[in-house]
């Protein structure tokens, strides 16, 4: 066990914190979550591209610069601490990337990845429908083979981004007769193709962050399927689990939360009731056990080279209760003052602990509800019988 | 010994559920966000006729002389429909203040406000606005222990944004003028009886606000399908909604108690001697508070994404749930307040 | 609603408060699930039945006051206001007893309820078997109709105080063919018939409060069968009904131990972390709110001549849980010592918190567990959908 | 970088794992309730063997020159066996103690205790009882930030019971000698060392229990039949367990996160630097002890009834979680050092 950093990962560190000082906005940007913002996270995106930051871990033809799993940490970590702006980009290239490089043909790599990872196409997730959310299996969303290509039809919902980008990657049925997991293929779609059509939703908190998309006999070409056609399950899946794993929420992010809230306790704890002070422990030293699980998973891949194992679901349920316990704790200590909302004069951090709060809320329902993540953590890790 | 209330009580909530059943679907409140009132106002006048803004006013200022007990049922009503409104800072606190007052002041605004004439707006010390501070035609504010009528021409408003929207207020700033309504132990006692009255009143919202949670997810869970069978017949659903009924039904005796207390005062003597009213009033708070907040969270959750987006109507309850839990003090500020008086 | 004592309760409260002073011990008694505990118990109730305390709301010719539902309520505040003995009858008095006397004949009241009352009969309750926990449908022990009477063979467990006790009341299985709910019949059995063995069982806290209770063609009378020959289960679910509800946790018994708590913060308290402040006083409301349901659910009942309804299960589930919380927040106050069992010399209040902790552990499994109270509470009260 | 341990560190815990399942069945924690220790001295002397108890010890004191790292491991394969005795306050705290006081001292007792020729009983402020101090051959006791080793001859003990009776010990009466082993400034060094030792050592225990008691629990559930169903394939079972199963997860890091942190430092340097070795310890205590306790709560809750009897083995390793979880400072003692420290 050696808990020190390498001189190679600390230069690392202090290359990414003096650009991302130089760099980050001043002022934050407004949502990525409204038009104006995401056309502004969209530059930040592109400014990040250029100077070779916004996709660390990938090959350096494709616009990253081969860092390994720690300095992945590493960035996020600098990225968080430095309040940069979240990534529009991270369904793309936290989601669909890792599945591209790994069921992608050279030619899907070589045309999708730098145009990801350049923010020139902007790519969402088509998993649910009305009627398959927690139960994908559920889907409906058809794809009919014709000559050259396939004819989508049906719909995708709680698209997220849906309504700002030019892409989806998702899931639909190219075998009417399979059921449940079986017949699904994994395409890869225009949204500006004929017969589709995005319509933007908005979310809890008033941003249009959601959007459903229609296929009304949408024609796609034959590679717009990525991986084996029929074998969309197994393909998605490998993106679900990155979802839930390591990717999506990194450490840094949750250890800049408590940071910040550590902060405000500062400023508002002598007032606060005597009892929120445990709570703000709790939350604080689970924003460490956080990064330091990942710390020992990230240890074991690359000791074992093994991919990220079922303990994803375990970090799924983790992180989001983490952020939502972080923000309820930040609510408490401001009090009635908690109500007021970005835009309010008197809002305390411009309500970012509001908005912070409806947006942890989606944690333990998307990638999976933490009820069906309790199943697999039941079923898959400590082996409890199936229904 | 009898805790239960009468049956003419439980008629006129009953009358209270018809009318808000009728004019506050959850379209008025929605339509409140964009800044329409007609709806809400409408509600407003349908109260004032039922006679329930004045309900704490004497019969001389056109009230019908009943108490916080009396209204205690009807406010639970109004945060189940989620009528927006200050109707707790205008029917529980404005209101028997200036009867306190008495003499002119309240001869003058009582009957106006009770029959829907004008509109009063309170600030209370250590709240984040005053409640449609806009609007009013009087303004009931505290300088320390000093209770003032202000006249809005007087203020400036710094409009505020509420997480739920169809709260509608503002920080006032204002010149304290030469004569005060109250002052010193007379002031802080009015003022005491206003916070306490204010914090019991919204308690008696959330209860009707987690109600509604409750309801409208059993109906969900019911109705929605995944994996081939409704939702809620799975025992993670049930179970949390189980809890939330659990919660909502010990939180309710705490709250209709506390309204007991402070029309007629402590009673009910027995082992826990050292309850005041202000004990009972924070134990309703707190329960009532947290139980409203276990609702929303547990509907939110039950309800998966459909719940998360603005055009379903969840939001509504749940940001009213989110700024009533912490107005008033929240679940945490009365159980400090508990602890100080019990340990 | 009026919430001042009557005249008449205040003074039966006052009739109650000074015997019990005069009469309770001063040193708290030996266990009463232990051998030479339970025989001192019996003394104490004994002394109680004489002073006509033993069974206050029955009627006078059984032993009992007549009182009402809030002298009831009364009468149990004041007891353990007193610190009394715990009731080493009470699967009598409050589980079987109200069974007698619905569905009882005249001559059964008549024979059973005056020697319970005295305690000369000492009833246990034979629900549970190794197969039938939870699920109380899967009963099998075997009740076979014979020339006047019947013959019962199987297997009861976890039978409380069942070593101690005279006379067991229980399910047997009458109709063979007949599954589930079905063709079960409540039976009384004296546990000194030919064929009856009792076998004691320790506790998690080493006291032997369990018993296991064999049946080998015991017979017994055709009159040791309370309600209709195959009406068990409704019969007993009306047993059920009442352990769950009001009468085995009455709300004096967490007022008393809320009040015990402050007491104990009071002796601790300056060194104890500021955060178990926010949990005693959450354990004080929950207290607080228990009793005033209660007296919610009396005046209902009261008021409309109704008996206990589903609010039974929402009871069980709150005072189990608030019971385990009260002594899990007396535990932390303890801090180190918390460990010390009764018989340590420098055990607070004589262990007391340790042992009822442990006892507390009981109530979310007993009675119907607490998970299978949340399916109830799902289901009856709130009308979801069964599995 | 590297949060993993060595394969010489895994190979070391297996064989400690391998005599533990052959030495010390749950029959030998239940005869060492009844005072038979012939097999815990057993288990002692294996341990002796295999260098465990003076794995602290430096080899010219016939130990192993290793670290609290390389112990913490062991000491959650002896929590997960509930192997009575005094491991922590013997290898963790004594042994290293003894070593930094060195001298006659460390050379007269460390390869004595390191081969189990004697036994060391160690009392420290706050904690309930000196474990095992009838027993001993030497008392290592603090009076103040005096450290004292005190002949047993000279103390007298008051026998106390614990709710566990594995846990053998009581209070002991002496009078401070006139040499004592440490004294101001050094003595409280050592203490605060001590302390973080025995706080860390047994939160390694408490994840083996907490371990130990998912694992039978998991057993139970999927044999256990009711409603014609494995209890272990119901919601409400699969989700307690899967908690237990989040928390044992997530205690984990951070109880081997503290081990590096005594044995070489604090490290890890990144945003939040308010870190150091006592928070660390601190972190790894509360959630190793919260997350033994839920175990404990959820495994005796899915047992039902046959958890509750004696006879069966469930509360061996539940009492002991109860006393380990309270032993050395319990969750919210750490919490509020750790709020001390970042506040």
């Amino acid at each position: 066990m050696d808990l020190e950093f390498t001189p190679v990962e600390t230069e690392f560190r202090a290359e990414a914190r003096a650009w991302l000082e130089a760099n980050v906005p001043g002022e934050p940007l407004p949502s990525g979550d409204t038009r104006e913002g995401f056309a502004a996270h969209l530059e930040w995106e592109r400014r990040l591209f250029d100077a070779q930051w916004a996709v660390v871990s990938w090959p350096r033809e494709y616009g990253g610069r081969e860092a390994t799993l720690f300095e992945w940490l590493i960035f996020e970590e600098e990225y968080y601490r430095a309040g940069a702006p979240s990534r529009v980009t991270q369904n793309g290239i936290f989601l669909l990337a890792p599945t591209v490089f790994e069921f992608g043909t050279q030619i899907q790599k070589d045309t999708l990845l730098p145009r990801m990872a350049a923010a020139e196409d902007l790519w969402c997730q088509g998993w649910s429908e009305p009627d398959a959310g927690s139960d994908l299996a559920g889907i409906k969303a058809r794809a009919t083979k014709v000559d050259g290509g396939w004819v989508l039809d049906g719909q995708k919902t709680w698209t997220t981004r849906g309504a700002f980008s030019t892409h989806l990657f998702g899931l639909f049925r190219s075998d009417p007769e399979a059921e449940r997991h079986r017949g699904l293929t994994y395409f890869l779609v225009p949204l500006d193709a004929d017969g589709v059509t995005v319509h933007g939703v908005d979310r809890l908190d008033g941003d249009e962050g959601f959007a459903e998309v229609f296929f009304d006999a949408a024609f796609v070409p034959d590679d717009a399927v990525l991986g084996g056609i029929g074998d969309g399950w197994k393909v998605a899946m490998s993106t679900t689990g990155s979802e839930r794993g390591l990717t999506l929420r990194s450490p840094g992010r949750f250890i800049a939360t408590a940071t910040r809230l550590v902060d405000l306790w500062r400023r508002s704890g002598e007032t606060a009731e005597p009892g929120l002070r445990d709570d703000l422990v709790r939350g604080w030293i689970d924003a460490q056990a956080y990064r330091l699980f990942t710390y020992a998973t990230v240890s074991d891949m690359v000791a074992t080279a093994r991919p990220m194992g079922v303990e994803s679901s375990l970090n799924k349920i983790f992180w989001s209760e983490m952020d939502v316990a972080l923000h309820e704790t930040a609510l408490a200590l401001l009090g009635a003052d908690a109500e007021l909302d970005a835009g309010s004069p008197h809002a305390s951090d411009g309500g970012a602990w509001m908005k912070g709060y409806q947006f942890a809320l989606a944690g333990p329902i998307y990638a999976g509800t933490n009820e069906i993540q309790r199943n697999v953590v039941a079923e898959r890790v400590l082996g409890l019988p199936r229904k | 010994m009898r805790f239960r209330f009468t049956d003419e009580q439980l008629e006129l909530r009953d009358a209270v559920r018809d009318l808000l059943a009728n004019e506050c679907p959850a379209s008025v409140v929605r339509a409140a966000w964009e800044g329409d009132m007609s709806g809400p106002d409408k509600v407003w006048a349908g109260l004032c006729d039922m006679g329930v803004v004045g309900l704490m006013a004497t019969e001389a200022h056109g009230g019908l002389g009943l108490s916080d007990l009396d209204l205690t049922l009807i406010l639970t009503e109004v945060g189940r429909a989620a009528a927006p409104g200050p109707l707790v800072e205008t029917a529980v606190v404005a209101v028997p203040l200036l009867e306190k007052i008495g003499g002119s002041v309240a001869e003058t605004w009582v009957p106006r406000v009770a029959q829907g004439e004008s509109r009063v707006a309170v600030g209370l010390p250590g709240e984040s606005l005053v409640l449609d501070a806009s609007g009013a035609d009087l303004l009931l504010l505290w300088h320390g222990d000093a209770l003032h009528a202000v006249d809005p021409a007087e203020v400036s408003i710094t409009v505020e944004t509420s997480v739920d929207r169809s709260r509608r207020g503002g920080r006032v700033a204002w010149e304290p003028g030469p004569q005060p309504l109250a002052v010193g132990e007379e002031g802080r006692r009015l003022l005491d009886a206003a916070l306490e009255r204010a914090a019991l009143g919204t308690a008696a919202m959330l209860l009707g606000l987690g109600r509604h949670l409750l309801d409208v997810t059993v109906t969900y869970a019911t109705d929605r399908h995944q994996f081939g069978v409704p939702i809620g017949s799975q025992q993670a659903i049930k179970h949390k909604l189980a809890d939330v009924a659990v919660a909502l039904a010990f939180a309710e005796p705490l709250v209709h108690r506390a309204a007991y207390s402070l029309a007629r005062g402590p009673a009910l003597v027995d082992e826990s001697a050292r309850e005041t009213t202000a004990v009972h009033v924070s134990m309703a708070k707190a329960a009532a508070g947290d139980a409203a907040e276990l609702a929303a969270r547990h509907a939110l959750q039950c309800h998966g994404a459909i719940g998360y987006s603005f055009e379903h109507d969840l939001h509504l309850w749940m940001k009213r749930v989110w700024a009533l839990a912490a107005a008033y003090g929240d679940a945490r500020m009365h159980r400090e307040r508990i602890a100080r008086a019990i340990l």
